[in-house]
């Protein structure tokens, strides 16, 4: 094999700081088909929780339990007429919904999926985030001018209006989680996004629990903040169906429409992973100080097989309960096939953990390790986009007002006040 | 109307309270001349509806607005209008008995217990006791249904989507009990002139008294998922204030009504049926906003199965129909006989030539004058307002446009 | 290729940029295209947004440049920030009638006769400066990429107990910020 | 290929300035004047920075921060009486901004 393909396998840093670009234009492929699965797996999942929130069933119809619904929902999408209306701004019309995709998706460079399982290290990984996921407000702002309508016009002024306010706690508690990073031996923090994660390690604590309340307020802040930022409920009011029928995307049908979706569902997860990696301890496993023992990694690195092992348990006994008549019976196979799947790919993991689970340099060693990394940051992230979807569940919208002052007078006052007593604690008690 | 009420009202109508009057003042819409806004060219004008989702049906509001800020509003209605105060003078009084539930789809029964003792009224006929209870029993039951569809209308128009699947699952057992009884679940044709139409189905009893004890905790239920959530709160408290006085010289009537601290209620005040054997409370609100007025729709809800629970508990024995002859013929005259709605008061003016279809039949619908208060209520509020201050008011646009 | 290039770009071999000469003419022809659309569009917004794609690629041009912390800056700031602040106000005010109007003012022979001589010096100005020394052509120090922000903090904060070189400029530039939003809210606000 | 140099960053801060003043001098809408002025600010943070790599020190990248620190004081500052001007005339043109006083 050609050296540019080989000189990276045994490196331990990312492709962007190895300057293998071919690896790194292999990563951003895999990030980039991974979180469109990510999102297609989050459509159903949004749509079954939300329904079993609400005492119904969600979809049933398009394969076992809805599972090909999201399918269906994308091929209706794309061979949807595209209408643009008369008096619309055609360019800006047309480029409004690509420029919230490639903020949300240009985010994606730099999350750190494991210590090398990202596709670049930037210096200023979390600045380099924040300002790109700030660029996705752009694309709505222009979607609502260019439909020429009132009711995008007054989403898209709501969504920037908030998402600019709301920014600012946001960065005020990221700032505070960055201080956390300074508190080693040399005093130096760190903006990378791979260093804020090594610093939690190092400290043997998770952010959160760092200085407690104030990493947990911080994280609060951040969490709340970023409910705000991707214009989900309780705070969509850039989108809200009763007041603004829906708001910014009112005109956008068809593709475009869906394009607007994939990068709210896309920005959901970049700054679910934000907050992972500040605070959450990022790619690490529960208590890697404290149960460090091989044995520890290797019950650890279980996990992912028994996961779907589980998961596959779940879908057989959902195929073995299905009513015995002749109508359910493709929809049984169906089922029955994706359980067999999920029971391959559980075989899989738990055939890489074992036997990966000795030899530190071999080629399932390193399977093994990096299986481990994204299996606990994507399960963390999970976590996020349930609660996404349980305050959805729960919640009725704010009003626009109520909204801005709890950004301004509320948020920023508690940030910039955390900020300030985490900076004064890490002076005065290493 | 007691002596409280004829207080406030007069106090509305006579006194120069330079407040009150401005409130009225400003209800009289006039968009052209609405005050300076703060940025000239951001003045918008938004047609809300006729398609929109949260104007319940197609109620059409155009709003002038300053950015966000809503300057004025005015309603256009007329977008379901079938005539029928109309078809009353071409159809017998038995022949139009099923259009009136038509109108408030929501509480049909209600609709057709109004007309029903309208014209007995004006035929001089009571309906037998057992009839009577019937009557009670069911409006009461429709009183909880209307109430639970528009709490999670509501509840929707503010963002909460859950509530709306948790109330439907529950109105389904009231429209249970309504097909099992006459066969239709919405526009329940449940009563004659002179009495009801069907006698009670075997097991009747039994079914409201099993909804009852279900129903009990649901309430209890929605409350967890609103009363003290602190968005709820934000989004409903200080939202579409009316005062009693202005709520008075707007005709306002219902819940509305008894949010703003005026204890009228039509059961009470004047009893009609058999409201006046039976013991329950008028929940009255104090501020008059949108969340007195949730607040006093949740207590009804209880205090009307206060009232099932003694009606089907004392049911009398006898005859479903009083003595009306085969062919209606009121005497010549005329008549205005009103109940309270689940939306307010429900008023019925019948003018009666002696023939056998009125003369003249118009019907005073608590959601067309509820709507009034509309502008008062959301003036310098927000658009958000606008459609909760709508889902507050309650109002059905069959209703409203008959 | 000179010697001290050379060492400058050895020294970064680590993560010496492969196509760089491509990626410096697409970034700076797009900054310019962009830059000529900005001033040429009739339609504000237009030219709002080819604005940002000139902002976003300076910045690409920056961390070009090895200065990837005044690169994210300029993300933040410049296509985060103002730029939504320009867009905003953008819609705020009537474009439908100024981009039905004259889009340049009378005088517009005379801005450009002047912008020309502008040209001509910055030209003349290059031309000369790279003919006499070739200090543009040679002088190319590394840049530590990866400390860059530190250095920057140390500067502007300073180190170990020691106050900055630049702490009470960065204070009254604070400060300066400060007046600026203080003015543009009473400017705006119709009554404080 | 011809290695890039200092002198291509030159080149392409000097086109920006240019643009950026012919805006200045010939555009009539007040907010296409402040865009033109924030490509003149940013064909300047261009040349410090570029400079700041030429000499291998810092202090061009901090005047960089600065000179954004001055334009976001000035967006907000220009558009606040943007603002203003427009709420009393009504207009956004440059050339009909000929009054002290209204």
């Amino acid at each position: 094999m050609p050296n540019f393909i080989m000189s990276y396998l045994g490196s331990t840093v990312t492709p962007g700081e190895a300057g293998s670009q071919f690896w790194a234009l292999i990563y951003v492929l895999i990030i980039f088909a991974g979180v469109s699965v990510a999102v297609i797996c989050m459509n159903w999942i949004e749509r079954k929780a939300l329904a079993h929130f609400q005492i119904r069933l969600g979809p049933m119809r398009v394969g076992p339990h809805g599972l090909l619904q999201p399918f269906a929902d994308a091929l209706k999408l794309m061979l949807k007429e595209d209408i643009i209306p008369a008096e619309a701004d055609q360019f800006v019309f047309w480029v409004a919904p690509l420029i919230g995709l490639l903020a949300a998706f240009t985010v994606y460079t730099v999350i750190p999926f494991g210590p090398s399982q990202a596709v670049s290290d930037m210096n200023i990984g979390i600045l380099f985030m924040l300002g790109v996921s700030s660029l996705g407000v752009l694309g709505i702002v222009v979607s609502g001018w260019a439909s020429n309508s009132h009711y995008p016009l007054i989403g898209a002024l709501r969504s920037s209006a908030q998402m600019v306010s709301y920014e600012v706690a946001m960065g005020l508690a990221v700032v505070s989680a960055v201080l956390m990073t300074s508190l080693n031996a040399s005093g130096t923090g760190t903006l990378s996004m791979i260093g804020i994660v090594q610093a939690q390690q190092q400290q043997g604590v998770w952010f959160i629990f760092k200085f407690f309340p104030l990493g947990f307020l911080a994280f609060v802040i951040f969490a709340i903040a970023m409910v705000a930022e991707t214009n989900r409920a309780p705070f969509d009011m850039a989108e809200a169906e009763s007041e603004l029928t829906a708001g910014y995307h009112t005109e956008y049908s068809g593709l475009r429409w869906s394009l607007f979706m994939l990068a709210e569902y896309a920005a959901m997860i970049a700054v679910s992973s934000i907050a992972v990696t500040l605070w959450l301890g990022g790619w690490m496993r529960p208590f890697p100080n404290l149960l460090h023992a091989p044995a520890w990694d290797f019950i650890f690195s279980l996990f992912p097989g028994l996961t779907f092992g589980g998961l596959a348990a779940i879908a057989m006994i959902g195929a073995a309960r299905m009513p015995a008549h002749s109508f359910f019976r493709i929809q049984r196979i169906g089922l029955a096939v994706f359980a067999a799947l999920l029971a391959f790919s559980a075989l899989l993991l738990l055939v890489i953990a074992i036997a990966g689970r000795s030899a530190d340099t071999s080629v399932a060693a390193r399977f093994r390790e990096g299986i481990d990394y994204v299996y606990w940051f994507v399960l963390k992230v999970a976590v996020f986009m349930y609660l996404f979807i349980w305050y959805r569940a729960t919640w009725p919208r704010y009003r626009f007002d109520q909204l801005m002052r709890i950004g301004w007078k509320v948020m920023l006052p508690i940030s910039l006040g955390v900020l300030l007593l985490t900076a004064i604690v890490g002076v005065i008690l290493p | 109307m007691s002596a409280e009420t004829n207080e406030v009202s007069s106090r509305a109508l006579l006194s120069s309270d330079a407040s009150n009057r401005s409130a009225l003042e400003r209800s009289h819409l006039d968009l052209e001349t609405a005050e300076k806004p703060y940025l000239d060219s951001n003045e918008l004008i938004i047609n809300m509806g006729p398609q929109h989702p949260a104007t319940h049906g197609v109620l059409r509001v155009i709003l002038k607005l300053d950015g966000e800020r809503v300057l004025g509003t005015e309603c256009v209605i007329g977008y379901l209008h079938r005539g029928v105060e109309k078809i009353a003078e071409n159809r017998t009084y038995t022949m139009f008995n099923p259009y009136v539930d038509r109108m408030d789809y929501c509480a049909a029964v209600s609709n057709g217990l109004g007309y029903c003792e309208a014209v007995e009224k004006l035929l001089n006929v009571v309906a037998p006791p057992r009839a009577q209870y019937i009557r009670v029993i069911l409006t009461e039951l429709n009183r909880i249904a209307s109430h639970q569809l528009w709490l999670g209308t509501h509840a929707l128009d503010i963002g909460a989507m859950t509530p709306l699947f948790y109330t439907f699952r529950d109105r389904e057992e009231i429209l249970k009990i309504f097909e099992k009884y006459c066969g239709a679940r919405l526009t329940t044709h449940a009563f004659r002139i002179g009495g009801c139409q069907y006698e009670t189905y075997a097991g009747f009893e039994k079914d409201v008294n099993n909804f009852l004890t279900f129903f009990a905790p649901k309430i209890d239920e929605y409350e967890t998922l609103l009363t003290t959530n602190r968005i709820w709160l934000e989004r409903t408290k200080n939202v579409g204030v009316i005062s009693g006085a202005d709520a008075i010289a707007l005709g306002v009537t219902g819940p509305v009504l008894r949010a703003s601290g005026v204890k009228w209620d039509l059961r009470k005040a004047q009893p009609y049926a058999a409201y006046s054997e039976f013991d329950f409370e008028i929940p009255v609100g104090t501020n008059g906003d949108t969340y007195d007025r949730y607040l006093v729709r949740m207590e009804e809800m209880r205090q009307s199965m206060r009232i099932i629970e003694q009606a089907v508990s004392r049911i009398p024995e006898g005859a479903i129909m009083g003595k009306v002859p085969k062919v209606i013929k009121p005497p010549v005259g005329e008549i205005y006989h009103s109940i309270e709605a689940p939306k307010g008061e429900l008023g019925y003016f019948i003018v009666s030539d002696g023939s056998t279809q009125p003369y003249r039949l118009r019907v005073r619908p608590p959601s067309f004058v509820n709507l009034q208060a509309l502008d008062v209520m959301v003036r310098g509020l927000l658009v958000a307002d606008v459609v909760a201050v709508i889902g507050t008011i309650d109002i059905v646009l069959g209703e409203v446009d008959r | 290729m000179n010697p001290a290039l050379n060492s400058a770009l050895s020294i970064n071999s680590g993560m010496a940029p492969v196509a760089t000469p491509w990626f410096f003419y697409a970034l700076a022809g797009m900054a310019v295209l962009s830059g000529v659309f900005v001033i040429t569009r009739r339609n504000a917004v237009h030219a709002a947004l080819a604005l940002i794609i000139t902002l976003l690629s300076v910045a690409g041009l920056y961390l070009m440049l090895y200065a990837p912390f005044v690169a994210g800056v300029q993300i933040i700031v410049y296509a985060g920030g103002i730029m939504v602040l320009f867009l905003f106000v953008i819609m705020l005010v009537n474009i439908e009638r100024s981009s039905k109007e004259r889009a340049f003012n009378r005088m517009w022979p005379v801005g450009l006769a002047a912008a020309g001589a502008l040209m001509v010096l910055f030209a003349s100005a290059i031309v000369k400066g790279s003919h006499i020394n070739d200090m543009f052509r040679d002088r190319l120090m590394p840049l530590p990429e990866s400390t860059n922000t530190q250095q920057i903090a140390s500067l502007l904060y300073g180190e170990a107990g020691r106050m900055g070189q630049y702490t009470f400029a960065f204070e009254i530039a604070s400060l300066l910020l400060l007046v600026a939003i203080l003015g543009a809210v009473i400017m705006t606000k119709k009554k404080i | 290929m011809v290695p890039i140099t200092t002198l291509h960053y030159l080149v392409v801060a000097a086109a920006l300035f240019v643009l950026g003043a012919i805006g200045v001098l010939t555009r009539r809408n007040v907010v296409i004047v402040l865009m033109s002025i924030e490509l003149i600010l940013n064909a300047v943070n261009l040349n410090l920075v570029a400079f700041s790599r030429m000499w291998g020190n810092l202090h061009g990248q901090i005047f960089a921060i600065f000179i954004v620190v001055d334009a976001a004081a000035e967006a907000a500052a220009g558009l606040g009486i943007l603002i203003a001007f427009f709420r009393n005339k009504e207009t956004v043109n440059i050339d009909e901004i000929d009054l002290l006083k209204w």
